[in-house]
Order: structure tokens, then C-alpha cells, then sequence
């Protein structure tokens, strides 16, 4: 029925809510929402709500990486945002959804993780990313990646100074350096028709999830596809259009917001 | 244990007087997926609570045949507190999922509904002190959202006790340095206590003395609640007492 | 039926067993009871048997407390004491009564935690209190803060020096030092009648339960609230004046055991 | 790998002969919520061993249409050993668990309770050495002060080797810096092992002499059970040898 | 991230050219205990894949009425990587073995087994780069073994960016040091890609390239696959290249 | 019905896949076979098949034997393994495999604990040995005991020296030292018959399982009585004697492979 009624709509080159196939839902960016954390900021993409968290702290570098920052990314489907949803540790879709998340940032080197250790070896800094979905309507890996982008654009770090081989903690912090926007354009595919930005409905009749993360020089920082049908060649290179081309809209209202 | 003066002047260190609420923000129907929610500020305090039911209870073993089960989760975001904490629950936050769910449930008409759950769900944003009392507070108006029937609202609020004086509504800075901190909950119309823990040391003078603080807080809450209720949305300004 | 029977008594002053309203059941203490751990003792209360055991070690404090010991307190519902217990990991009610007697001991400063720190910011005295449910028979919580005051009473710390940055172990011990007695009284309340000391069954159709520790002095050092039905102003000051009036007499029994 | 003599002129460390059992005290029906208990202190051992059951199995799908399922935990205090150990099970809890269950079983008739389960809860508050044969000894007079019906009461007890001596009831000291552990159990009417497993190094002819040895125990230790039984309290002074 | 030369005068670290597989060898039909199974070797992978079902899914709650479920798991060898690594899932894990279902799926006809299973269980018992193809590959020849009928054999290879150049199959340190990792699982008859993922950076020129370069990689494969299907055992010699 | 078919063959002497009551399955024993462990062995025991990997590092001693390496060994039963393992932390079985692995090696002496220590209470090389079920057909202690000691014979350790207190890596390795070469002979019995090698069948079918492990001037290094049934000292006797007389020749094997 659901999927009757969505595939009449596409057939028609329409969505069941009256967007374009091409058409994101309104985004909402708000940042700096939270003033503990050393950067927030929440997104609303139609009525998917989230918020992402930094927290920076202090810590010990990975052994094969002693001069870099340490960077981890973690999502959590809270039980308020669906009534499907149940307390308990992430499951596969939530780390699917914050390993996409991490990839995006990681691979377009937004961060300059040599820049930010202190100690080689001993002290770096290490920065948590938390994804907190608090009402789930579709399309959680743009919005997240987005409120993550977002967070980080908030983020001041505090300023931490080597002293005898110890860290010693300064008064004062600066604004996180962002190399790079890394945006995600999630292409869903439907009956054979591709569409941005799937709703909760739409993702349940979904048969493929395909989304591409785009930095701001147009090249392609991190692919996902999921879901169990396949895709040709052809709707692959689509999909990748898509995204290129819609990712500087975003990044755009990104930058304003 | 603490050493920072906490009170200079009869003023406290965020500029409130002794019998001081923070500044509160309540909002209920904030979450379109959720039964009934809410949205409250209190101080710095940013708490978000979704309400799920009367809904049938899985696993179908744990329901009970002649009540509604009642299930609270209280839960802290990782970056709601710092440094970051662990998603995991802890041993407090089990504790205070439970002293919630008590605290709420003398307000519910449970045996109207055999065999189904009614879940709470408190997810802490950012903490500042007093976060059980904001949660319960919220978790009334969200049950209300939800369009459960409730016999009275639960306001609740702390006093506490710091340099030696007693205080309204703790925050968290208060609470950590503090000498005491008690946590109540209240039905002002029922005219009964729901929550009621404390930590630190009263004498039983000081006791009474902020127990009645914080019942005359509870009941300033009760009136924030049912504003917010009446308009969806309500937000008390800076400088309000309870009195 | 149970509650038929324990209401029909209350209504006429008595308990089930006989007791009157504000009769504890008979209380034994043995301290001392085990060689292995540095303090130990066992507290029955009636049929409710518990043991506590201290174990003390050496450790890193809290990086927010660099120059205090640790206290850890932990509760076990063993299965063999009751048919209703089963093995597993800590549940909320063995959280709850772990929680409210640490907050006893911790409130009461019964133990000065900047007297055990060896080395401020590396090396402090770790003491844990490990209390294990033997037959549960109702009063958990006065029986086990009972017992881990005994056994803390019973405590031997192990010396310790500094030398050189370095913590080393001396073939000595003294008894650990308490500043206070912090005593806990639970009182129920049954269809508006207030008791201590519940048994099993009257715990089953108890609405409240209301827990007040009192230290020496006689003010109140931490209350718990417990159970799905409320308290009247009124019930509360009575439960209190019931708690400042029993402590003593528990505390006298403790400090003759 | 023993630096440190464990026997001098003849006398172990805590002054026992080779053949010498540790002072046993063994007390059955201790525990009022079990179906049948047993506290035993064997040397510094202290051991409580609560049994329930027959009774009905949850969850139902483990259940076993023709017999009982015997289930054991072995578990131990946080403060039964130095330094203090976590509460949650270790892979020597779960090794020794199944070793307990599978010296109880033959003992038992578990084929007259299809359905049901037997379980068998031991508590270890001090542990000093051979706690597993302690363990299977309480846990016996516990199955009988329960009324199930056994086929023989089983009996348990260490024998090893230490200084190149095959000694009798090995204590923590003697287990952690001797040459081997030969722990034992034994249905003494019916002549069957129903426990038994080695650590460390024995050529064949200690073997034997140790598993005598052991059996030796196991028979002494058989008696005090009966006596238990009957008086529901038995102490074995000290200095008593095995023989 | 690279600094180490990872191509030398036109020679990859391993002396492949840049469109050239690895040596590989496939053998189906290796577990005596499972339906279905394969074992599989890709430079240094070694890969042994076992499939069971269709079968009855326990618990059956997690049955689904119109079809049948597919349960994949991609578990490392605690050996297979340097430093050894702890044998409880970590989060890689869960999302391989959720990327892998995904892969296989399209290519199975779930809808003819309502209430089933079907259980693909990989393990790496030597990981060098690129094992989700490898285990996607050797799967699909354990899924034949089966009997199960399939739409299509999935085939998957990477392809990725090192030293500047667009190459196939990455290695361990390929995959480490280079610049992009493009793994991609196709069924050449259906024309389907399957996996796609990627991990670094690329134009969309170079991803075009390297998406190619994959699919020819996948044809490939899927020769080979084809080939142990009939003899059960197949070896492709080295420097063999994709063309 | 399996238990009458196997009952009847062992009336007669015989096994049900023809083998005498005596006779191991055919041992195929393979070391060497992983490259990026520093040792490795495949065995096969009939269709039993099982890896064993062994890890190198360096890490902390334990306390109480700050001179002494440590050794970890831990077993899995991968689901591929037979139809009725499934995935999920160790179970009492794998727990029982491993630690009787463990103690063979262990009580046999036959790594120098002592030799493989870097520098004394703070740096010591640190052996895993994993285990890796790939099919089950019965006997898996005896072939695990084996794959064990295979893959440690295959073993190269890794050269570290101290320098300063800190350990340097050296770019060299030198093969694991072998004092022995402990070997468990796992004794079933059915009906009152003792056999070894037992098949998953026969194990369905065994009242007791009795594993005897063997060191080189054999001596008994290791026992583990399994099984809802009991022994009688004759047969304990007989058992030793049957370990006594097979060892030396599963051992042989070990040396040829």
C-alpha cells in the first residue's frame, strides 16, 4: 500500500510529500547549541532531527600513528526517535551509520591530525564525534554527516602547551582548523528511479541506498552503497552526478547557516 | 568538601538569590515520532523527553495482567557532560532511570491498562546540575502530551545546602561543592511526595527547612507546567524567586 | 491473601510475626569473620543474612580528587539467597543498595579520604566494600550498611611509604580510622502505617519505602525513597523522627559487637 | 617452579604430617530461603553451597524432556582472594562450574525429574586451596539436606606433590608453589571417580600413590559427611591424620 | 598519507603491474560439516567460507513469513592481523558483515524459502588487503557448493589509487598507505554492482577509471570461479594480468 | 539407534568406521602455514580440523611473576565447524579446550617461561596461542593439544633488546625454544569399553571423557575427567596406561611432520 502509493507517485516524476525527485526536504542548521561540549550543533532535514557533539580531550596517539590526533566517530539512535527504536548498544546500522560518517571526514583530510599533537608518541589530541538522532524520518547519513561538519565548524579547541615531557592545560582554546567540507548526498533508488534524500518511507521500499560524499574541490571522498538490490553501471554514474552536483547547494547553506 | 566560596553576598556564583529558580524553558509535542514529549531548559540544564504508549509490551513475558508496566530510561548523551562519558549506562544512571520511574508512577492510572507498557524515555543533552529533578519535570508534561491521563503532575525540584546556607535548585557546580543536595519531586494537588534522596548532611532543622524550599520550587514548576501545557510552550525569565 | 493478613494485623498495631510497629527483628553482628580479607563481618537481621568484606589496595585516584582514597562499594544478590534470584550481573535493586550505602558512608566523611592518599595525583589506598546477600528476608539495605560499617570497623590497613615516586609496602598495618557511625532505618509504610525493618513479605506489599542513615551527631546523611506510592509531608517527618530515634540504639549494638 | 620449602624436618607449613587432612567443620541446613544448604571451612576455606530443585526450569526451552538438568555455579566472593578479584565470572568459574556439575551427576537420578532443574549455587567467601573438592563436599550434604535422593554421597579431596613429597589436601600456599594438584572425587559405596584432573608434573608411581592418597581423603572425608548428616553439624579437630 | 614508494618504475611492492590480480586460488566444497563451503587464497587472504541452509531459523521470531533470512558473519582469526587482535566483533566487523549480506543477497532467491535461514560464515584466517572481496568471492562459490540456486555468482575486486596510479586488487600495505580503496562485488551476467564502497579520495575521472578496472578484475574472478566450480579447485599462476 | 550401532561394534571389538578401539583416525599435521603469524600448524584428526596461530608481543608481566612471560591460550568453535555451533563469546566447552591446552603446556615446562623475559617487572614477550575450530568430528581436545604444540614449534620469536629501560625492536627473530613436547591422549568410554580417539558420535554417546597428557620421559603433565559418569580406579589405571603406550606415537608423528 505504502509502496503502492510511493511508486504511483514516482511514476509520475512526482514524491509522495510533493517534492521533485531531485528535491531535498528544508534543512535546518543550527550551531554551537550546547555550551559543555567544545562544538555542537543540530540539523533538521524535514522532520529527521539530529545533533552532534564534540568533545575534545587529551589523549594517547595509535601506536602506527604517534604524531596524530585521534579521531572517533560514534552514532546513537536514541529510543525517542522512533517507536521502533530500543535502548541498548549500537547495532549494525548505527556504526554503518557513523563509520560512513567517519570515512567522509577522515578521507577528505578535513582535519589536520599532524597539527594537532602535542607530544609525538605520548600526548595528542582526540576528538569524539557523537551522533545523537533524536526523531529518525528518513536519510540519517546526510543529516548526520552534516550536523557532524557542523559541529566541527563550532568546535574551539583548548590550547594545551608540552612542558618537561608533560601537558600542560592553557586558559584559552581557538577555533578547530576545517580543511575541507566533505558533504553526503544519499541517492536512493526505486523502481528503477533514483531520488535524493529518502524519506522513512521511501527507505523502507528502498532497494538500494547509495550514498556519495563529495569535498569541495568536486572529487569523491567516500562511496556507501547499501540495501539488497544491485546497481548498473549507468545508475552509478548518475548517482555520482547527482551528488556532484547537489553537494555544493548544501555546503553552500552549510557556510550561511 | 568545598573550598570556593560558593555565596558572596547572599549572591550565588550564577547571580541567583538563596530561594532562586534557574531561568526554565519548558516546550511540550517536540518530537514528531513520539507519543508525547518535551523539551526544558533549566539553567544550562538541555533535556528531551519522548513518551511511548500505552503500547503492547515485547518482550511479552515481562507484561503484567492487571497493570501497564511503567519503563524509564534515564540516559546522558556522550558530550552532555565533560569530560565525555562512555554511551554505556552506569550505575547512576540506572539508579536514577529507577528513582524516575517511581517518582512518576504515583501519578499514572497503571491498572487501566493490563498487559501494556508505558515507556519514559529522559535523554540528557547537556547536565548542569539537578538533572533528575528537570527530567521529571518534563517527563510529566510529556505524559501529558502523550495524552495519558495523570491523576496530578509531578514538579520537582532540589534544595540543598551550600556555605552553610540552604538553597533553592541546584546547579552543578553547587551540587558537586556543595554540603547537601535533596532531590524531591512533588504532586502539589495530591499533596504527596514522589522522590525524595539526599546526599550530604542536614541537620534535621535544615532539613525541614529545605524540604519546604524545595516544595515551594516544586510548586513554582507546577505553575511553569501547566502554562506550558495550556500554550505548548513556556519560558520563565531571569530573576524569578519561588516565593 | 499475604496482604490480607499482613493488613489485619497492622490494623491492630501488631506485625505478622508478632512484632510491634517500630520492633526491629533481632540483630547479630560478628566482625572480623574472615582472615583473607582486610575487614569482614556478618550482620543477620532476623532471617536476612549478609556479609561484607574490605579489601584494601593500593591504586590512581579520581584525576578531579588527585589527593583522596577510593571508595568502591559493590552488592551481590547471591542466588542461594533466594529461590527468586538468579545469577547474573548487578540489577537496579543491588545498584540501589550498593548506591545508598556508599552515599551513607560517603556523606557521614566517616572515612578522612585525603588521610589515605600515599602520593597526591599517582597513588592512593583503594578500599572496596563487597557485600554479598546470603538469605534474603526482607531490610536488605539496614542489614548491609549495617555490615559494612562492621566490617570497616574491622579493617586493617595494610602500610604503605613514598620513596622516591615509588609506593613500597611495609610488613604492617593499623586499623582503619572511622570519624563516625552512619546508621540506616528503613521505614515502610502499609496501607498508612509506618514500620521498620519489613520482612520479605511485607516488603512484597509495602508502597514506600523510605530509607534515612543518621550519623552520630544525629543529623541525617542521606535518604533514599523507594516503591511506586508517595509520602505525605506528614509521613516523612514521622519517618524521620522514627530514624533518629532507632539509630542509636542500632549503633549501641554495633559499637558492643 | 617453588623456591621456598614447604616442608621442614618432615611438617608442612601449617604444621601438618603428609597424610594430615586441614581441620574440617562441616554444617548442613544453614541457609532458611534454600531447599538445602551446607557452609564447610576446610583449613582457611569458607564455603556456603545453597541447592533448589527439583523445581521448574526457565527458561523452558533448556528444559530436557526425559531428566533434570543439573546446573552448578561455582562462584566466588569479590573478597575471597588477594588481592581482590572482579565479581564477574572468570574462565576458571566456568571450567570449575562444569567440573562440579559433572562430579554431582553421577550421583544423582536426575531421569526421575524430566523437566526440572537441579541447581546447585556455591558460594566461595575465603578461598585457601582445594576449594573445588571443598566445593563438590558441601555441595553433597547440601543435595541431601535438600531430600534428593542420591546414589552415593560424594566425597572430594586433593592430594600433589610438593618439596618431591605426594602430600595430602593441598592448601593455597602448597597448590600455587608446589609440583602438582591432584584434585579428587569420590563415591566411596559405589568405587567411582567422579572428579578428576591434574596440574603440574607426576611420573606414573606418584600417580598412583598421590590418587591413593587422595582416595584416602576422600574416605575420611565421607564419614565426616555422614556425621554431618546426621548431627547437621561435624568438626574435625586438628592433628587428625588421614589413616 | 603515504610516504613509502609504492611503485617503483612502473612495479608494484609486490611486482605486479598496475592491472594485474594476485595470484589466486579457489577450492570449493572443503568443510565436511557444512552444506556449503570454500576455501580461498588472494596473495597472502586465506579465506575459508561455510554456508548452512536453507534451515530453520532459531530464535523464529526472527523468521520472516514471505522469505527467507540471510545471516552473514565476517569474523577474523585472532592471528590473522599483526598485532593479534581480541576474537569479540569489533565495529568494522559488524559493518563488513552487513556490506557482505548486502553483496550476496541480490543474487539469491530468498522469496522460495519463507521462515529460513540461510547462514554464510567467513572466516579470515589471514587478512592482506581487500578481504571483503575475497570473502564475497569465496562465499558465492560456498553458496553453489550449497546447492542453493543463484540468480548470478557474485565476483568482487578492488581497485584503488597508489603512488598517483589507478590500480587493482590492493594489498595489505596498498590499502594502508595508498590514496583510495574502491571494493567492488558484480555479477557480470545481471550486469549488477553489488559492493560499492570507498574509502579516500578520487575524481570522478579517476573513479571512472577505477571502477572499470574493478569490473574487469571482477570478470576475471568470476572465470575462476566459474572453473573451481567445475573441477572444484582452481589455482590462476602469477603475473597473470585482468586483461 | 546411533547409540545401538556403535554399542554392538564395540561388543565386537570394533568401531563403528572400522577402526580398533585402539586405533587413532588418520593425523595430518601441517606447520607453517600462515605468514603473518610468527607460528602456525593445521591438523587434521579424520575429518577434525583444526588451526592453531601464535602470536608474539611484548607487554607487562603479571605481578606476582614479574621475571616470567606470559602465555594466553584461547580457543573458538567457528559456526563452520558443524551445523549446531553458533557465533558468540567462548562457551564452557571452548573455556574446558582451551585451559586443558593451556595446562599440558604449561605443567610441562615446555616453554621457558623465565628466558622469554625482556626486562624483569616490566616488559616480557607475551604468547598467544589461538585455536581455531574449522570442523568438528570428535577428539578436538587431542587435536587442538597437538595443532598447539605444532604451531609453537613452527614459531619464531621476534628479537627485542632493552635499551635504557625502554625495548627496541632488533630486525630479527630466532625460533621458540622447546623443552618438551607434551601430548594429550583423550580415553572415551562406552558401555564399559575404553577407546581413544573418539568421533563426534561416539562423543554423543560417551559416558566420561579422560584426557591423559604426556610429557617426553613420560610423565603425566596434565588430567581432565569429563562426563556425567564416573571411573573406576581400574579403568583410571588403564586409561594412564593406554596415554602411556599411545603418546610416544602421536609424538613421532609431531617430530616427522
Amino acid at each position: 500500500m505504502k509502496r503502492k502509493r510511493i511508486s504511483t507517485a514516482l511514476a509520475q516524476g512526482k514524491r509522495e510529500d510533493g517534492r521533485g525527485l531531485m528535491d531535498f526536504r528544508k534543512i535546518v542548521i543550527k550551531k554551537g547549541i550546547l555550551e559543555k561540549a567544545e562544538g555542537s550543533a543540530e540539523v533538521w532535514l524535514g522532520d529527521t532531527r539530529v545533533i552532534a557533539g564534540v568533545k575534545v580531550g587529551v589523549g594517547e596517539p595509535y601506536q602506527d600513528t604517534p604524531n596524530q590526533a585521534v579521531l572517533t566517530v560514534n552514532a546513537e539512535f536514541t529510543p525517542i526517535a522512533s517507536p521502533t527504536f530500543e535502548p541498548g548498544p549500537p547495532d549494525e546500522t548505527s556504526i554503518e551509520l557513523a563509520r560512513v560518517v567517519d570515512r567522509g571526514i577522515r578521507s577528505s583530510e578535513a582535519i589536520d591530525f599532524e597539527k594537532y599533537c602535542i607530544i609525538p608518541g605520548k600526548a595528542v589530541y582526540v576528538i569524539f564525534i557523537d551522533i545523537c538522532i533524536l526523531n529518525y524520518a528518513g536519510n540519517l547519513i546526510d543529516a548526520s554527516a552534516l550536523a557532524a561538519l557542523a559541529a566541527l565548524q563550532s568546535t574551539k579547541v583548548p590550547k594545551y602547551v608540552a612542558e618537561g615531557g608533560e601537558v600542560k592545560p592553557l586558559d584559552a582554546s581557538e577555533p578547530l582548523e576545517l580543511r575541507d567540507l566533505p558533504i553526503a548526498v544519499t541517492v536512493g533508488k526505486i523502481d528503477g528511479s533514483l531520488i535524493v534524500d529518502p524519506t522513512a518511507d521511501e527507505e523502507d521500499v528502498m532497494g538500494t541506498r547509495f550514498t556519495v560524499t563529495v569535498n569541495q574541490e568536486g572529487n569523491i571522498c567516500a562511496l556507501q552503497k547499501s540495501g539488497p538490490e544491485g546497481l548498473t553501471l549507468e545508475e552509478i554514474r548518475k548517482a555520482i552526478n547527482i551528488a556532484l552536483e547537489k553537494a555544493p547547494e548544501i555546503r553552500k547553506l552549510l557556510m550561511e547557516s | 568538601m568545598s573550598k570556593k566560596k560558593l555565596i558572596v553576598k547572599g549572591v550565588r556564583l550564577d547571580g541567583r538569590k538563596w530561594n532562586e529558580l534557574r531561568p526554565i524553558k519548558i516546550e511540550g509535542g517536540v518530537l514528531p515520532n513520539a507519543d508525547g514529549s518535551a523539551y526544558l531548559e533549566q539553567g544550562r540544564n538541555r533535556i528531551i523527553v519522548g513518551v511511548f504508549g500505552p503500547r503492547e509490551l515485547h518482550p511479552k513475558h515481562l507484561a503484567k495482567p492487571h497493570k501497564a508496566v511503567l519503563r524509564c530510561r534515564y540516559h546522558m548523551a556522550p558530550f552532555s557532560v565533560d569530560p565525555r562519558r562512555s554511551p554505556a549506562p552506569s550505575r547512576r544512571d540506572t539508579e536514577l532511570s529507577m528513582v524516575i520511574r517511581n517518582a512518576l508512577e504515583p501519578a499514572l492510572f497503571l491498572e487501566r491498562y493490563p498487559r501494556a507498557s508505558i515507556d519514559v524515555f529522559v535523554e540528557i543533552l547537556q547536565a548542569d546540575g539537578s538533572t533528575r529533578c528537570a527530567s521529571i519535570t518534563a517527563a510529566s508534561v510529556a505524559l501529558v502530551d502523550a495524552g495519558i491521563p495523570m491523576r496530578d503532575l509531578v514538579a520537582a525540584c532540589s534544595a540543598g545546602k551550600i556555605d552553610s546556607e540552604v538553597v533553592l535548585d541546584l546547579n552543578d557546580i553547587e551540587d558537586k561543592e556543595g554540603e547537601a543536595d535533596l532531590p524531591v519531586a512533588y504532586m502539589p494537588k495530591l499533596g504527596k511526595v514522589t522522590l525524595l534522596q539526599m546526599d550530604g548532611m542536614l541537620s534535621p532543622e535544615e532539613f525541614d527547612k529545605a524540604l519546604n524550599l524545595a516544595l515551594e520550587g516544586c510548586n513554582k514548576i507546577y505553575e511553569l507546567q501547566r502554562e506550558a501545557l495550556k500554550s505548548r510552550y513556556v519560558k520563565q525569565g531571569e530573576g524569578r524567586s519561588a516565593e
